[in-house]
């Protein structure tokens, strides 16, 4: 187990921390912004950045004071930092306990083929191959990847992405995960944290996160964009929210009537409705803009009576039965469950 | 509009740059060359030939070899470790530091002699203590040493720092984090890395010492190195005795600057 | 678990790096630094002073500052076009260029004088010429320019050829297809962010165009530049002679260093 | 009327072209790799990489042997290229012919209050907003864009590239929009061309390039997962494929009975079926695994009887309702009218 406790670093004008993280066995995905401080925070852990504050702990020991190659903790940079006078075979054997251990780890990460290559001379996918399998070759006690995957073109991100999991999975240990890509983090980690501005705004598992974002932030960084403020108008046995003239049935939340909240609901969730009936959560709009975004199509509607805008996603066989056009009404429904109220907006 | 009719105003003045930088840069060139040139078609090779087998050019030559092999590996042990602190710290004293290395570069040999002199001259503590022990710092091998030294060194240490700079920061955390240490990420790592330009700096040092005549004429006339023995030449024969040894001294020179385009890293690339 | 011991070996038989680089390396900070504390500490101020009103010191010091000033603007002009040709050219035979601008700075001093005066002087073409038209280019203050060119005009060259580079070309390309021309980009982009290396450069150039000695004793013994003027009062008068001239040229350098830690930008930053 | 006729460029091992594009009074997006010439093509249309062979001409003046600045083509680039020794307002007004053009430009592109600042201390998306406006200053004939949202965190992309959009279909004039970004170029592009190893694979409509991908790379990059290698089984009145023991019902297409082509399917346009009755193109396989992307759900399915593995994308309340767990049984159907012939699979 990694535990993080209470580790602060300051750069000059920007401060990391304080941050708490446990990774159990585990992978732990961070996601945030650039210059948000993930990386600092890996390098502080892996000890080539010596923190202001706080402690690292990995399987129980106190790694303060220990040199990088003291601390069992392996990292893996984005352009894999492979050493460019060797081989990917001499790379992988810098860290490997003997040649045996060199070809299973070619084997696993399907690089068997270009071992004998200057790193120079590899493709951006086989360059990360490589690097995992050298960082795999050190036996490591928990795992650092600082954003292994963003260089590379999408199809061999998405499928490098989609064996990693499993080859992450199966090392049973601490694994911490950074990245800017909302995809990949969610799609990686069984847990995710979201980083802004130096501190975790949210660390929970994926599915979570993106449901109940804590931050007006986190919303807005898994792409909640229908993030919008109201009144509360019933708690308890009758939650309901007041937003602009309409009363929206929401779930359970804590705030009291008449404070002004924040709520938001993903674009994904909101129905375009074909009754007529009128029902609670349901609203009428123009259509404001579409924009294709080739496995999706993104709606603005704009509701009538609120200067807001709500976003739709609808996949593409749903958007061609509808056809929506610039202008044309519709009728939106916001189901009562999908809407999530996230706190006093300031 | 204006911008279009600025564009074709640009157009119209238009004036050939790579022209004018060729001309003149070309005049630059031949400038430095032509000189070398003539040199060689001065002197005819029998006359080098047998200058070869004088033995003051036999001894300068040993001297100057001898010298400037002891600067260099001097400069370098000493050197080396200090460009790599400039090249990783962050400390904030590290460009006064610099600024200490780089001054022996803007300062004028004759002065870095008359300086050097302050201290291991005769009249010196330092340089009285040394006569006393029978191994004087002036007019001697030692002498000669210490001002190729003072004068060369800096380049192995701005050369090196540059090559350090090179290696990519990243590369050292990933070895340490792959549980390699300080000692063996330097060997395995960085050094192989930094080579080619180290090398260079290796290079220049030794250029330089071969090269070095305005300290080593105050702290050492004698034993002659070969740059002295040029001067010494000329005074005595006028250009046709100096021609020989300077011949020498410019196959040197052309040796280092084959080194610093093939094998090492040219710094100026 | 081979890594595992491996890991503890390197901690148990750790060694302190930093501290060997900062002990070596301050040993040879000292080597520069101390000599030069030293030569101050040696001269009386008014000796200094008196040394200052000597008519030939005031003489060799007009002569520096000419010729050096002339050889620096000269370097400039025909060395800043080449640095920007060497800086963005594609050109196959850019490192044989490259090559030739670097050859007088690993040529020896005296060498260099020797080689100029294959050309210069008074038995050469060119230089024969010269003394029938009443402008010898040897004992004369163009031989001193031609000295401190040659030896001193790569500096900006190199320089200016990696602040070129540090220019980024992308900067060129925008400005260029905003619609303005090879002419007002150089002069609102290139020059501008380029000026902290170019100065650097001129810097360089300046500083070692005032220290010459090697080539110009060669070239031109008179008039007599500061170093020379040294020289001269060293063999006369010894270091006491020698010292206040050469204090005014440690402060020249010192005010070139000056330079360039801070409105230049120190090439070896 | 930009018009790029044969243009091929070669640089070292690498060949650009013959490249042939036509881009009127629209944004055209270019959809590549990183390393397939994009940059290299916009470089030889602005005029500051010279083309070995091929003609462009815009709006009928042939620009062979102009330089950059004779030529009415702006290049935006992927980090702004802002002169830094200059303020965001002197960057502007470096291509604006009047003072009150540079106010003009600052208030559409919403950096007026940042106008004294330098380059350096502008964040990402206020740099790209400086070197729109800037470029715009110079009154351009064509405007072309090297990834201008590449380095743009994600929030700040989306927001910029929906305003992008109007913006540039506003200027009237032939737009080049250089991305790796399939969403991007989707959403900017009244027309997009996809290129790889220096080609263009394909241009046409957005929705007709993800509908029908001209070649399996095409599909590929545009994230058609689903590409398989079938037999025709029939055509003209009845066009049948059989793959695996499936015959599936698909769209008219050119090829003939018995030859073995590539088909794809995009994963939006599967259907996990409730019913249970059999129907053409319905087949049944059990779930391979399921990756939740935050936005999407992506279920792999193995169908009985193929090695092939199909891909699933399920909204989030899609999934919610359906709760596929690893191993479960699921029945698919392939819409006949979302299958797409490739053509003969080599």
């Amino acid at each position: 187990m990694l535990a993080i406790s209470e580790v602060k670093k300051a750069y000059g004008a920007f401060d990391l921390g304080p941050i708490d993280l446990t990774v159990g066995t585990e992978v732990l995905s961070v996601l945030g912004p650039s210059g948000c401080g993930k990386t600092t925070l890996l390098s502080a852990i892996a000890g080539v950045v010596d923190p202001d504050a706080g402690t690292v702990t990995l399987n129980g020991t106190d790694l303060a004071g220990r040199s990088p190659e003291e601390r069992g903790t392996v990292l893996v940079f984005q352009d894999g930092a492979l050493f460019p006078h060797m081989t990917a075979r001499e790379n992988v054997a810098y860290a490997a306990a003997s040649i045996d251990r060199v070809e299973e780890l070619a084997a696993t990460l399907e690089v068997g083929d270009v071992l004998d290559q200057r790193a120079a001379t590899l493709s951006g996918g086989e360059r990360q191959r490589v690097a995992l399998a050298r960082s795999l070759a050190a036996d490591p006690d928990a795992l650092l990847l600082d954003e292994p995957l963003a260089n590379l073109d999408a199809p061999i991100k998405r499928r490098l992405r989609d064996e990693l999991r499993p080859l992450l999975s199966s090392l049973s240990i601490p694994v911490l995960y950074v990245t800017h890509d909302q995809h990949e983090a969610t799609a990686i980690g069984d847990r995710l944290a979201v980083m802004a501005d130096g501190a975790i705004q949210q660390c929970n598992t994926p599915g979570e996160v993106f449901a109940h974002p804590a931050t007006p932030f986190v919303a807005s960084f898994t792409g909640s964009t229908n993030l919008f403020r109201a009144r509360v108008a019933g708690t308890d046995e009758n939650p309901t929210l007041e937003w602009a003239d309409h009363e929206l049935d929401a779930p359970d939340h804590e705030s009291e009537v008449g404070e002004t909240i924040e709520f938001c609901i993903r674009p994904e969730y909101v129905v375009v409705e074909n009754g007529a009936r009128e029902r609670p959560n349901v609203l009428d709009g123009r259509v404001r803009r579409v924009v294709f975004e080739g496995d999706d199509y993104l709606v603005d509607v704009a509701p009538e009576s609120t200067d807001d805008t709500i976003q739709v996603t609808l996949s593409p066989p749903v958007y061609d039965r509808l056809e929506l056009a610039d202008g044309e009404r519709v009728r939106l429904s916001l189901p009562s469950d999908a809407i999530h109220v996230i706190g006093a907006g300031e | 509009m204006a911008t279009r009719s600025d564009r074709s105003r640009t157009a119209i003045g238009g004036f050939d740059w790579l022209t004018v930088a060729l001309v003149l840069g070309g005049v630059l060139c031949l400038y430095y060359l032509a000189p070398l040139v003539s040199l060689f078609l001065s002197v005819p090779s029998t006359a080098l030939l047998d200058a070869l087998g004088d033995p003051a050019v036999v001894s300068a030559a040993s001297t100057s070899l001898v010298s400037a092999s002891v600067s260099t590996a001097l400069a370098t042990v000493f050197g080396l470790p200090l460009a790599y602190w400039l090249a990783r710290s962050e400390a904030r004293w590290k460009n006064a530091v610099l600024a200490i290395v780089v001054l022996p570069l803007v300062l004028p040999p004759t002065v870095s002699g008359l300086v050097l002199l302050t201290v291991i001259g005769p009249n010196a503590p330092i340089g009285a203590f040394a006569v006393a022990t029978g191994m004087p710092l002036t007019r001697s091998l030692a002498g000669i040493v210490l001002a190729q030294t003072f004068v060369a060194s800096p380049f192995v240490v701005v050369t090196g720092k540059a090559a350090f700079e090179g290696v990519d920061r990243t590369l050292e955390h990933a070895s340490r984090s792959l549980g390699k240490g300080r000692w063996t990420t330097a060997r395995r790592v960085t050094l192989p890395l930094a080579a080619p330009g180290i090398l260079a700096g290796v290079t220049l040092v030794f250029a330089r010492a071969m090269g070095e005549f305005g300290a080593t004429v105050m702290v050492a006339y004698y034993p002659q190195t070969m740059p002295i023995e040029v001067w010494d030449a000329f005074l005595e024969g006028g250009l046709d005795g100096a021609y020989p040894v300077a011949i020498v001294l410019v196959v040197v020179s052309i040796a280092a600057l084959v080194v610093l385009n093939t094998v090492a890293s040219n710094p100026w690339e």
